[in-house]
């Protein structure tokens, strides 16, 4: 900072703090009423309104318009709404008034289920888990499953019906830590790790996963509005 | 200090029975501190200053009036009456030294003490009263605008979670399919109609096994194709539709659709009593 | 008025009307934050949970204190009650409100001076209360305090009979506008009466009103059930 800048801001720190006391001979007392009106009331005031409790020389719209100009770049702004007067806090501090809380929670055993059978056998439809799973699937699994945005929509089967196949994403991968798809271990490694007991059928099989956004042969491109139904992911920041 | 020390036997009772009671909390008086502390103030004096053994005397006489008017009084009171009258006495008489107990001077001082510490007690709670205060004088935000509490739910699971449930839910779907495709048989009306379209795929010999390993996907079906076929075989060359050959027991065996029989689709011949029997 | 006045008071309106401008550039965004909490809180907010929502770095203390100069001529105030900040309208602005106002229910003389009692010498017994006003408390009237909300009963006294004791709370300072109970007013005239000295029977030798929540060498703390008595006073979002 130059030292004239440096000057400069001394000024006008000195100036901050004889504001109080300047805005005492010079601030208009109806700015101070208008003000504790606005602050107490409990719902937007009109014009006619503050008028009546006034003094009588007031010149309201002078006064609000003036008030609104001193309030503007402050965390607390003055709008005018329909044809009404009310504080409100600043738009762009609406962040700092919203809570976030995480809560934290746990998938249900078939949302994992489902989900897993999701990572290893994608693309897949919604039939298709079911006939892996041998259950139907409850509703409201896979739409756990895209709240948790491990999930998403990347095309549509070349079947009748023509029902929408489901895939992994990167979030999926970052989540379970996992630098690419094919590093969810395979039937041999799952088999060491004692995750699968030795009865298994001759011909049993877990697919090399891949999660390829390039669409198969058998499937079709989403269509737009299919991520309209809900079915899509909480995009972060939306609102 | 307190009024208990004193034996009091007010004598209340005196007022006529038949005369209606009018209890009165002596009108205008918080209790008899606030009596005294009143007929003190009409002292003017300083209450340090207070003469302890005038106060007395106006509250007895008031008291004695208050009687005379028939007004019950409350027994607050009429304790503070009996209290003040004894201490008069001892303020009257000279001081003995007393081993015990306070003086009637220290009694006195207490008193005193305790009528300044109300009226100060009083001054106090006047001007706390005058304070402004929230609702009255000063006001809260009329529409305060609540902090919004955005519940973001965070999903946890764990790569072994993922992986066990996949194992476990791959696992019971596969036995359960073992024994699912263990009840599923092939019936011989099937196995009829398979090994006709197979047949009439081709003129030449070919190997039973061959045909049915193209059709068979899963391993546990074998047998149940196997003895279905065979069985539909037999009598598809009883009927004169096909031909079997086999060189020895367990050998491969092979099947050719009757070259006689080439076009006549699936009915049965008018001429099925000649059919020869499978060679071997 | 003088043409030099008007000439004067020219100026000065020229002045005001680029101080909206002025201020976006010169005044703190922290201020700005702090503003619309608590303009949009409606009530009472500490220094810890004002930090909580704000930027590490910022001075709370400091910016709140900047803040209290900067609004203290206006027709809304900042004030510091308990350990609490909240804005309030200017209480000589009283005439202008009293359409707001709630016509609170007025406490009796009784009332008051036990509520007084209880501020300046808490903790303190029911019995002790009597001993001050030389009366028997009418019933009710602690009932009708701990309705205020103002009071609350903090322990027991070792004494037999074990009788509750009373103390004032942050409802009380909040409502009367006072930063800490030694901003009580008529305090000096107490202590210079000596009326807070050794000379008063047991339980007033407290040479300062506080209510600092410890329990004192007398007191023992409260016991489950004793604030389920209907004497507790309603706990504000407890439900």
């Amino acid at each position: 900072m130059s030292s004239a800048n440096l000057a400069e801001k001394n000024v006008v720190m000195l100036e901050e703090q004889t504001e109080g006391e300047q805005e005492i001979n010079t601030r208009p007392e109806e700015l101070r009423l208008i003000e504790a009106l606005l602050f107490a009331a409990g719902e937007p005031l009109d014009e006619k309104a503050l008028a009546k409790r006034l003094p009588q020389d007031v010149d309201v719209r002078a006064a609000l318009r003036k008030l609104q100009t001193e309030y503007a770049p402050r965390g607390v702004n003055l709008l005018h709404v329909g044809n009404k007067w009310v504080f409100r806090t600043a738009n762009d501090l609406a962040w700092l008034l919203t809570h976030e809380s995480v809560q934290p929670k746990k998938l249900s055993r078939a949302a994992m289920e489902t989900l897993a059978i999701i990572a290893y056998h994608q693309p897949v439809t919604r039939a298709e888990i079911e006939d892996i799973r041998g259950v139907t699937a409850a509703k409201g699994t896979i739409d756990v499953l895209l709240e948790t945005g491990w999930i998403r929509p990347r095309g549509r089967r070349k079947a009748p019906g023509r029902p929408l196949t489901y895939g992994s994403n990167e979030t999926f991968l970052s989540h379970f830590g996992l630098e690419t798809l094919s590093d969810l271990p395979g039937l041999d490694e799952l088999k060491g790790a004692g995750l699968f007991d030795g009865a298994l059928p001759s011909g049993f099989d877990v697919p090399m996963p891949s999660d390829d956004p390039t669409l198969r042969d058998d499937e079709d491109p989403l269509e737009p509005g299919d991520l309209d139904l809900g079915l899509a992911p909480r995009v972060e920041g939306e609102e | 200090m307190s009024a208990e020390i004193l034996q009091f036997n007010a004598d209340t009772k005196e007022r006529a029975e038949d005369e209606p009671a009018l209890i009165v909390d002596v009108e205008g008086f918080e209790g008899p501190l606030d009596l005294l502390l009143t007929l003190a103030r009409d002292q003017k004096v300083d209450l340090a200053k207070i003469s302890i053994l005038a106060l007395a005397n106006q509250y007895l006489q008031f008291i004695e009036e208050a009687r005379k008017m028939r007004l019950e009084l409350a027994a607050d009171y009429l304790v503070m009456a009996a209290w003040l009258a004894y201490l008069k006495s001892r303020l009257l008489l000279p001081e003995a030294p007393g081993p015990e107990g306070q003086s009637a001077a220290d009694m006195a001082a207490a008193l005193a003490l305790r009528l300044r510490r109300l009226e100060a007690i009083r001054i106090a709670s006047g001007q706390l009263f005058e304070r402004p205060q929230l609702g009255r004088d000063m006001f809260d935000r009329g529409a305060p605008e609540p902090i919004e509490e955005i519940r973001r739910p965070e999903w946890s699971a764990t790569l072994y979670d993922l992986l066990s449930s996949y194992a476990r839910e791959r696992q019971k779907q596969a036995l359960s399919r073992v024994r699912f495709a263990k009840r599923n048989v092939w019936t011989l009306a099937e196995a009829r109609e398979a090994l006709q379209r197979l047949v009439g795929a081709s003129d030449d010999w070919a190997r039973l096994d061959e045909y049915l390993i193209a059709y068979l996907v899963v391993p546990a079906m074998v047998p149940t194709v196997l003895a279905s076929s065979l069985a539909a075989m037999l009598e598809l060359v009883r009927e004169g539709h096909m031909e079997l050959h086999q060189h020895a027991a367990f050998a491969p065996i092979y099947l050719r659709k009757r070259p006689d029989f080439a076009g006549a689709g699936g009915t049965e011949p008018a001429d099925g009593g000649h059919a020869p029997g499978a060679t071997h």
